[in-house]
């Protein structure tokens, strides 16, 4: 860091105003050091200065709700005396970079963000998205991060029970890896990232702190790629140091956590992730109004001859920060030797300073040695909360009207069916067999259906009979079309995968993956895709607890799509049963539940389906979105299931919602799930067969007239579409396929466009 | 003709080695005193058919760089050897 | 009423599973950190899943110098039933409690998956309750599940009808189609597959019941 | 004095070796011809404390046996060698 501070702040990704800013609130020039620490901190991953005044529109309150936006995970009561914590965060550009140690790391990283909570991580979940796999470094890419989840998440000791799986080459330069954990804990557990108590002492756990990932969030997450060719185009000088994952050090950095909470011996607990101990410590001080001394020379250290601002800034992993009362060193550090996990006293919890107008101000102070020489003075606060928010320009998209006049509905040719069927499938499982989804024998639906279903048990936890059921979704293609409604469509889509398990949702996580915010276009995307959240949260009565945004998501100037990924939690009363799953049973009467047809003046839309992404058409017009309507058919389906889960009698054999491919790809999947054709009669032609829209679910009944009449009851729809019967998929003109030849393309898919020989 | 080519992948300086760590950290109470810096890496042995031997250890070197390690935390040398005896 | 000890070491990951797994069969189980150098009064030895010391080097190959297998290795040496279960089987085979070696899937990646196996001896305190020939619905979840061994090893463990648990459709290159191997006397059991997830149609399959219910009543057996 | 050592593990031979194989069949695809016999093994650098270059070879060698390889279906070999050029 030889350049002078002027120059230097730029370096550090400081804009001129922001410089200003910060000799204002120092009232002086800020040392290097001190510029070191703004610019990690002000960074746009660790600031959300450019989300945050739109991501306040999302509606965030619940009764059941104990902690909502802005801790290290959202935390709701599940019942029983148990919460459940629940975060997503994107791992984008360094799996970009270095596929294993990219995914493995984003793992990492997540889990600690919810034991941080008190809780016990018990399931992963994982969004990806990658270019079509015509390229080989897509093949790459895929089996790295892969098996990098894998191969953390497993040693770890964390079930992944489900994610996503998308092919655009709106990714292809520029990979999205998003990682979602939920964990629980008894409730009167719950421990916030607070520093309090003047004296107390700021402990550091884990890891000793090498250059990994040095500057990550200002380099690495808020800059787009400068070339086309990802990850290759990162200038070395620029580009941190790859950070290597260690699920070992990781594990035994839970259990020693959780245990130390189990002792009482915490009075706060921060993980540390990007932009490292300054993050950590200004943090815990700003939420605790206090000041903090850290000691630079305490810190054990991998490498020779690091400096300050390397080792307050370093992204090394597997670090926790944990707040103690000076009587509880001693048990703190004989817990930490049982689990081999490194325990040092790094800094001092002091007393605020009077500031200008006689405020108290908590100052993070960087020390060469405890009573040493202050190599850095700055207020926490300022760091942690007081980067400059900005409103960035937002304008809608020039070819917005040119785009939606574009609707292949009616111009596209029909072709065959059939074919156009097969094509569509994918069977996700060559991922998730690679990945431990049993583990703490919670895993009632594991990945494949629609959405995972987990005992809500765990080592420590009071004992219950309910269960939890999460899923992750999300639709660039509908996204790109209309960020709002495409993004509102997303949340009901969700809803509808936990409702075919039997849950009611209860809370929203998102992860907002979008281009560089300095597009207004793309702000003007984000924007939108938050209002669309916002309203579909409103109307469908969720909170959103929590979030992650992920900018910058760019290559040579082209923003990828906008893609939101939600994650949704929900919870069942009673889980004694498995739901019915896919599996129809012969001579079952299918039925198609909720409104058959979309909202709008066109019935079955087929704008932003996988069937005209295929055939090169990325244009039209998104349906309406109608809360009302689907909330009752969520709720009307949610209750039919979970009451089977519940132990209950039903003529409900089989429930699956109609997602990507349309009513024509949820067929295929329950037929291919049991090997059992269908007959089905009087679709509307191959645009019902491939329309998607979310608020449908193919229901096999062995009473339809029983079901009809519940339904009925509850104001929801029901329409009989034919039959479970024989070996061969048959639907009146359209498509008449063997099961067997389903499955075989359906399962060999993803293996194929690996080119992988199994 | 034939070339017999051992290529060896480690990993970068300042990179995070665990499993190095890991072992060096147990080696003690195992028994084995006074070893230290331990690290972990790979190596592949294979044959290569070119025309002579700098075109083999380019070959191999091309292959070491672009399929056996990622540059990006991982250093690779290509090397001739004998089938035994290396 | 019987007592069994689980083995945790550092990294382990699947003590609790088996602790519940074994409790709901009437027995009582404990956690035995892998420092101690003894047991006292266990009936049982199991060695659960996981990832003992991250699986660094080989799995198992750092585990098997923990203190505590000395008194694994007595434990057995008495006639004591031993069980290691997936990375306690490669624990078993690297402290040389059980023949051969367990690398890398065929495939090359993790797998986590039901399988098919069927009881192909029951002399040994795993399979001693099934039924020679039953087949058995008990998934894996691991990355070096490929059991090999010399000719001559596998002669010797076929003849002595070492060899209890076979894979119906092999997925990770085992050799034999081997899933699970006793040592000579049966008392010392290493099978890939993890029972304690197969105890309730709830999860799955109850299958893997007949299994623990035999080891947790095997002392009786072996005594 | 301090002993750079690098140990080298590799399969035994009659051992499947999936990795090297699977390496092998995806080499044309990526526009690599005549690479054949392709065997993946591992490696390990490390520093040993001894009076002399034979008993530094001597503690390798018995740590190579005993812990960074598996005699039933691996053989290693210990050498001393240079941190640079090695
Ligand atoms: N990357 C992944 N990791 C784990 N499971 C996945 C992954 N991708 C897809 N799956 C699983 O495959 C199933 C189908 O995924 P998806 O097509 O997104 O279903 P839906 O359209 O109902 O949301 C889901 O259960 C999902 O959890
Ligand atoms: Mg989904």
């Amino acid at each position: 860091m030889s350049s002078p501070p002027e120059l230097l702040h730029r370096a550090l990704g400081l804009t001129d105003d922001e410089f200003r800013d910060i000799q204002q609130v120092l009232g002086r020039d800020p040392n290097q050091l001190e510029l070191a620490l703004y610019g990690v901190m002000w960074s746009e991953h660790c600031s959300y200065k450019s989300s945050r005044i739109h991501l306040r529109r999302l509606p965030t309150e619940a009764p059941h709700v104990l902690v909502g936006p802005g801790e290290n995970a959202g935390v709701i009561d599940a019942g029983d005396g148990i919460a459940v914590a629940i975060r997503i965060e994107s791992h984008n550009h360094p799996s970009a970079i270095e596929p294993y140690q990219g995914a493995a790391t984003g793992v990492g990283g997540i889990l600690r963000d919810v034991f941080t909570m008190g809780a016990r991580p018990l399931a992963v979940m994982d969004p990806l998205f990658f270019g079509e796999l015509t390229d080989a470094r897509q093949r790459w890419l895929v089996e790295g991060v892969v098996a990098g989840i894998s191969g953390y998440g497993n040693s770890v000791g964390v079930p992944t029970i489900g994610g996503e799986l998308t092919f655009d080459d709106c990714y292809s330069s520029n990979p999205l890896v998003n990682v979602l954990c939920a964990g629980a804990l008894p409730t009167e557990r719950l421990v916030l990232g607070v520093a309090s108590g003047v004296g107390n002492l700021a402990v550091l756990l884990g890891s000793s702190t090498g250059r990994d990932g040095i500057g990550g969030v200002s380099v690495l997450a808020s800059a787009g790629f400068a070339g086309n060719d990802g990850a290759a185009s990162v200038d070395d000088a620029k580009r941190p140091s790859v950070q290597v994952g260690d699920p070992y050090e990781e594990k035994r950095l839970i259990e020693a956590c959780l245990a130390l909470l189990d002792g009482g011996y915490v009075v706060g607990i921060q993980d540390l992730g990007g932009a490292g101990i300054v993050c950590a410590t200004s943090e815990t001080a700003a939420r605790g109004g206090v000041g903090m001394d850290v000691d630079v020379t305490a810190i054990p250290l991998r490498e020779m001859g690091m400096q300050p601002y390397e080792i307050m800034t370093s992204e090394s992993q597997e670090r926790m920060l944990a707040i103690i009362t000076p009587e509880n060193w001693d048990a703190v550090g004989a817990l930490c030797a049982k689990w081999e996990v490194r325990a040092s006293i790094v800094g001092h919890v002091v007393d605020p300073v009077e500031g200008a107008h006689g405020q108290p101000v908590g100052m993070l102070r960087i020390r060469n040695g405890f009573d040493g020489e202050v190599l850095a003075e700055v207020p926490a606060k300022s760091l942690a909360d007081e980067a400059p928010l900005y409103d960035r320009r937002r304008t809608r998209p020039a070819n917005f009207d040119t785009v939606r006049a574009d609707d292949p509905t009616y111009d596209e040719r029909v072709g065959s069916p059939n074919d156009d069927l097969l094509g569509l499938l994918v069977d996700p499982a060559w991922v998730y067999r690679q990945y431990d989804s049993q583990l703490f024998l919670n895993t009632v639906v594991g990945p494949g259906r629609d959405a995972a279903l987990l005992r809500l048990a765990g080592p420590g936890l009071p004992y219950s009979q309910r269960g939890i059921a999460i899923s992750t979704d999300s639709n660039p293609r509908w996204c790109a079309l209309d960020p709002r409604i495409g993004t509102a469509l997303t949340v009901a889509e969700s809803v509808a995968n936990l409702a075919c398990v039997g849950a009611t949702a209860k809370a929203v996580v998102n992860c907002l993956n979008f281009g560089n915010p300095e597009h207004p276009e793309v702000m003007w995307q984000l924007s939108e895709a938050i209002d669309g959240m916002a309203e579909a949260c409103i109307g469908l009565e969720l909170p959103v607890i929590g979030g992650n945004v992920s900018l910058y998501n760019e290559s040579g100037g082209n923003d990828i799509d906008p893609t939101p990924v939600v994650g949704l939690l929900g919870v069942l009363e009673s889980l004694v049963a498995p739901p019915p799953g896919w599996d129809w049973q012969e001579g079952n009467a299918i039925v198609l539940v909720g409104q058959r047809s979309a909202v709008g003046d066109e019935p079955f839309p087929l704008s932003g389906t996988r069937w005209a992404t295929r055939r090169g058409r990325r244009g039209g017009r998104m349906p309406g979105f109608d809360p009302r309507s689907l909330k009752s058919t969520f709720d009307f389906v949610a209750r039919e299931i979970a009451n089977i889960c519940a132990g209950g009698v039903s003529d409900i054999t089989a429930v699956h919602d109609v997602g990507g491919g349309g009513l024509g790809g949820a067929l295929a999947e329950m037929a291919s799930a049991t090997g059992l054709g269908a007959h089905v009669a009087a679709l509307q032609g191959h645009r019902e067969l491939f329309s998607e829209f979310p608020g449908r679910f193919v229901m096999a009944t062995n009473d339809v007239q029983a079901l009809s009449e519940r339904a009925a009851l509850a104001h929801v729809a029901i329409d009989v579409l034919g039959s479970v019967t024989g070996d061969r998929l048959c639907i009146d003109g359209l498509v008449d396929l063997d099961v067997s030849e389903i499955v075989s393309r359906r399962e060999g898919a993803l293996v194929e466009a690996l080119n992988l020989t199994v | 003709m034939n070339y017999y080519v051992i290529v060896d992948v480690t990993l970068r300086r300042g990179i995070a080695d665990p499993e190095g760590a890991t072992i060096e950290r147990a080696l003690p109470a195992l028994g084995f005193s006074g070893v230290t810096n331990v690290h972990a890496g790979k190596s592949f042995r294979l044959d290569i058919e070119a025309p002579d031997e700098t075109s083999a250890l380019k070959k191999a070197t091309a292959l070491a760089e672009r399929l056996l390690s990622n540059p990006v935390i991982e250093d690779s040398t290509a090397r001739l050897g004998t089938r035994d005896g290396e | 009423m019987t007592r069994i000890g689980v083995v945790v070491f550092p990294g382990s990951n699947c003590e609790y599973d088996v602790l519940a797994g074994v409790s709901q069969l009437g027995a009582t189980a404990e956690l035995v950190w892998h420092s101690q150098t003894d047991f006292n009064g266990f009936d049982g030895i199991i060695l659960p899943g996981g990832f003992a010391h991250g699986d660094y080097l080989r799995p198992g190959a750092l585990a098997r110098f923990s203190p505590v297998m000395d008194a694994v290795a007595r434990f057995a040496a008495d006639g004591g039933p031993v069980l290691g279960i997936c990375n306690g089987f490669q624990i078993l085979t690297e402290a040389g409690l059980l023949p051969g070696a367990l690398q890398k899937n065929r495939g090359l990646t993790f797998l986590c998956q039901p399988t098919t196996l069927t009881v192909t001896s029951t002399d040994s305190v795993l399979t001693h309750h099934a039924a020679l020939g039953q087949e058995l619905v008990i998934p894996i979840n691991h990355f070096s599940g490929a059991y090999t061994c010399d000719d001559e090893t596998l002669r010797s463990l076929e003849e002595h009808r070492q060899i209890v648990l076979r894979y119906l459709d092999n997925p990770n290159g085992s050799r034999d189609d081997i899933a699970a191997i006793a040592n000579i006397a049966g008392n010392v059991v290493g099978l890939m597959p993890h029972p304690e997830r197969a105890m309730s149609n709830l999860l799955g399959s109850a299958d893997g019941r007949i299994l623990l219910e035999g080891f947790v009543a095997s002392n009786v057996l072996v005594a």
